[in-house]
């Protein structure tokens, strides 16, 4: 078997000149607890974690920072519920003071329902956080030019859902997502709709240079198993992808000689 | 009267008389203050002042998608 | 993250008693080199490959059989190419000779062209090899009434068909493969049609026991590489199978709460 | 004459004669042998008799399926 | 516009040399009232509609095959709730008597949950009706062995499913359906599965030379207007089919030239 | 069968007041000579039809109008080939003046490889030609967060694609299609990848209230019967859909009772 | 007694006169008769007789399929 | 000089004699014309003057999408 060391495309992905350890990043949300959240965590071996930001509650503050600190992971804080521009680069600016970070998870929704993202509204935002120099990675449908419009504006990275957030459903349309792959400058992470490790397993196979997961692990009966099965798939996935798969064809191809077959 | 996290709220104090009432020094991690829609900065806070009326925002980091 | 150990059903497969150490089967058509061949079987960690039987060549007889002994795995020899009852069961007769083995890969297939197998043949193959004392892994359909038939008449497994040998399309038809998995009461591997990891994953999402993989491995760029990807991908279902997945939904769920959100 | 792997061949050896020719023992792994379409067991190989015209298969183990 | 008359393989299907006026044959179960199964009958403009036989009812006989005749279709019965070869010959001899026709839309299910049929006691049962001079039309499953050695015993057409009765899944392998309708030297009828007007139309287009609709048709909300609508769907698909579509592409083919366009 | 004339919502399409006569719309791209157009505008029926503008050859004017005047369609101008909001914006305008229309059907493509549009500009656009008086038809993607953008600057109708122009490949997301017809308050027109009848049939089944095809009629083997087809496949959706259909089910419901099967 | 559609009942009428008692004669359509697993073709239902025991089977058509 | 479509053309003649050379009247069906970017509306056509550089735009209808 090649080695992993030979191939230097498996060892992990990178964004904005900075290596993470593991293609799975974890969403934060969802989790019943601190220690299933930190399970997780671990049975992910994921580098990156996003949390949000949400007024404080005086009775009590959480440790969800010491959890991520004692769990090692890197924190990726994100705008979850703005749907403006505007509302999405004060949270970013909000998060860069809470955490000390530049990176942002940019969502900017188009409405509750569906929370998918509102194409206008976060390219502009995009562009405004780059120009203050985040280092940008918006949550955006799956629509090619818009992917190519954000890496354009200078986005790090780029994350197209499969489908809408928490739904489960997976990956609806498969060719979208190569299609952003195929012309991506900047890694592709397939962001929402995971619900379960084959669809991850797909989405490395497609094209995509990562994976974000949150519900399919949090809320599964047994999130860290799953944290383990999706980043598991992952890394079939990626292996897959560097081994050159068969091509479908629509007849069957024998896997046995006929040649030299006895005439009982 | 400032407006705290949407809930007005009696006196004027500084900021940082205010993030010291909830507990928070400048090296609370997570943790982040907005006024009228702006960011403080966390090397600001203690400097600060507040105007009547003022809206203020303290978020923290909860667990989130 | 639950310790395998304490879950049994992760163990490996079982078939007529005996375990087996990996839930993926491994066919040995297609490989161009004896190398290729080893490298697969370990990088896939698999315990049993199939062989077939065919004239044999005088000018030189392969070191197949030794390169199997060397890589520690079983041999299932199957029946590939017969096209009726009565060819399986010679065949079958010939392999239990040749490999002092009860195992046997049942195969009868109803055309060359498609190489699907014809239902009343293979039945009354079954039925007669396990008569016979045979324990017998009917290569079928993915006809549920089928399946418990072959069942019904003892055999000790049932391999469903995912797409045409070799035609790396995938499994055509969940549906059909979840309906036997569902009512099986002997291990269900998926064998025929697998074309890239995920493939694998998902049918142990379904619900299969197993999987046989020869095209996709023996035929990928990098076969070694492809064997470790489809292992994983069989690791990863299982394991997502296990974690119990997050149900399918039409619309969104919020992994972020909308309480508490700032007014900036 | 009999017919070996479907080519004709002169004389009527005994199987045990046959497979020594091809160098294959009663220790031969992978490999099988059918009479007129009875699989012979291998412990009888030496001592299976063939008629004129016998119809010989010998079968090998390759890679498949 | 071609006409019609032009293409002789527009003017309906033809089963065991009796042309029927329309492509789409309709079950009469499931209706509410007699009323509503005459007016989904006219709307449908099918020649033949399903049957089936049970106990008579001492009570009150109804009045079926006054309505029946009424509507000037003919009656093809089945074998519904048989599962055995022997059940299903003794059912169809029972329906020759009744009906005094020698056609028998041939069921021989193998379990009551799914309803899919049984492949050995089907074929069983095809080849003695055969022999015995009926006009066999059995239902299948979408295997394309069984539905060529249904083909080779002598039956005037095989009916596949699209997926189980009544469930309105549509056609879940395209794939295997595709397959049947290029080997089969006699009509191709799709049966069950059909939930509304573009499944029909999409079985024709495949190359089905018939659909086969109940459930859809008469449990529908409007049992006529979904009978009318099936059937222009089964028109749709013809003409479509007839004309030949153009291929599916993964890459966009410019509708408006670009050469010539202003600059402004 | 309920009358058409019974359901107002089957007499036709509604586009800014105007009624059409069909809910086909017919893209004149592609086809090999007026004598073709023509034959297909007539077996369309439809009532509307697209044309471009570019650069006036002097050598010779042809007579398209003319062919759409003896048709009696009207004529619905498009921006094809545009990238930027300006370029559309001007070409509408000369649209104007040469047709004498203010219908407008507006497409801002990301790039010549896909065509797919592009987000912003698009709704840049579309802003601008409504302020400016004009009835904007919009080609968009199939984002349901765009698609209702597009309505909120007062779009006459949105029309999202089902797969890139030209490609064939139906609706590669039908989930996001009926998102978008769920919540549209102006007429949803599927516009782009009909690849054949069953195709647009599925698009009215969905929710859409239109279909506007070109590539499909005009570069199919013979336009005119395909472009019958499609006509039959849109009514057959919209009969379907008001006809109620079953619901999916992953289960078997039997079509014949099974009460009162003789014990043979 | 014999066993009409499942059920028991006293006498052993011939088939023409049980028909008769259910009003179905020869002409009657939709309907068939089957006696102890055999078809009774329509133009014996007069002469049929029926054994002490005989299980009767008379079906009529129905919606189906 | 003025570039028509593209081409440059010498001469700077009014819009309405150039439209005249292309056979154009103003009851021109599918045709339309944009001068440095600025649409002409048909009813001033004929009035129009053209400077030296003016890019003209003449466009007829085509089949299209």
């Amino acid at each position: 078997m090649p080695s992993r060391e030979a191939e230097p495309r498996l060892a992990g992905l990178e964004i904005a000149g900075r290596r993470l350890a593991s293609r799975l990043l974890l969403g934060t949300g969802g989790f019943q607890s601190f220690e299933l959240l930190a399970a997780a965590i671990g049975a992910s071996g994921t580098a990156v974690v996003t949390v949000a930001l949400r007024r404080i509650d005086p009775a009590g503050r959480g440790s969800l920072i010491g959890v991520l600190d004692a769990a090692g992971v890197d924190v990726l804080p994100n705008t979850a519920g703005c749907h403006t521009a505007r509302d999405a680069v004060l949270t970013a600016r909000l998060a860069r003071e809470a955490f000390a970070t530049d990176w942002i998870k940019l969502e900017v929704i188009g409405d509750e329902r569906t929370l998918l993202p509102d194409a206008v509204e976060l390219l502009a935002a995009a562009e405004e956080l780059v120009d203050d120099g985040f280092v940008v990675l918006p949550y955006t449908n799956d629509d090619p030019i818009l992917a190519r419009r954000l890496e354009d504006v200078g986005c790090a990275a780029v994350m197209p859902l499969g489908s809408p957030i928490g739904s489960g459903m997976g990956i609806c349309n498969p060719y979208n997502i190569t299609l952003i792959c195929d012309r991506a400058g900047v890694p592709v992470i397939l962001d929402a709709g995971i619900g379960t490790a084959s669809d991850a397993a797909l989405a490395i196979e497609l094209g995509c240079d990562g994976v974000l997961c949150a519900s399919a692990i949090s809320r599964a009966r047994d999130p860290a198993a799953m944290a383990r099965a999706v980043a598991l798939g992952v890394e079939a996935g990626e292996l897959a992808r560097a081994a050159g798969r068969i091509e479908r064809r629509s007849h069957a191809v024998a896997s046995t000689p006929e040649k030299g077959r006895p005439v009982l | 009267m400032i407006v705290l996290n949407g809930s007005p709220r009696d006196g004027t104090p500084s900021l940082g008389v205010l993030l010291d009432e909830l507990g928070l020094g400048s090296d609370a991690r997570g943790v982040a203050v907005a006024v009228d829609g702006e960011v403080v900065p966390r090397s600001e806070w203690d400097r600060w002042a507040l105007v009547d009326g003022a809206r203020v925002e303290v978020v923290d980091a909860i667990q989130g998608g």
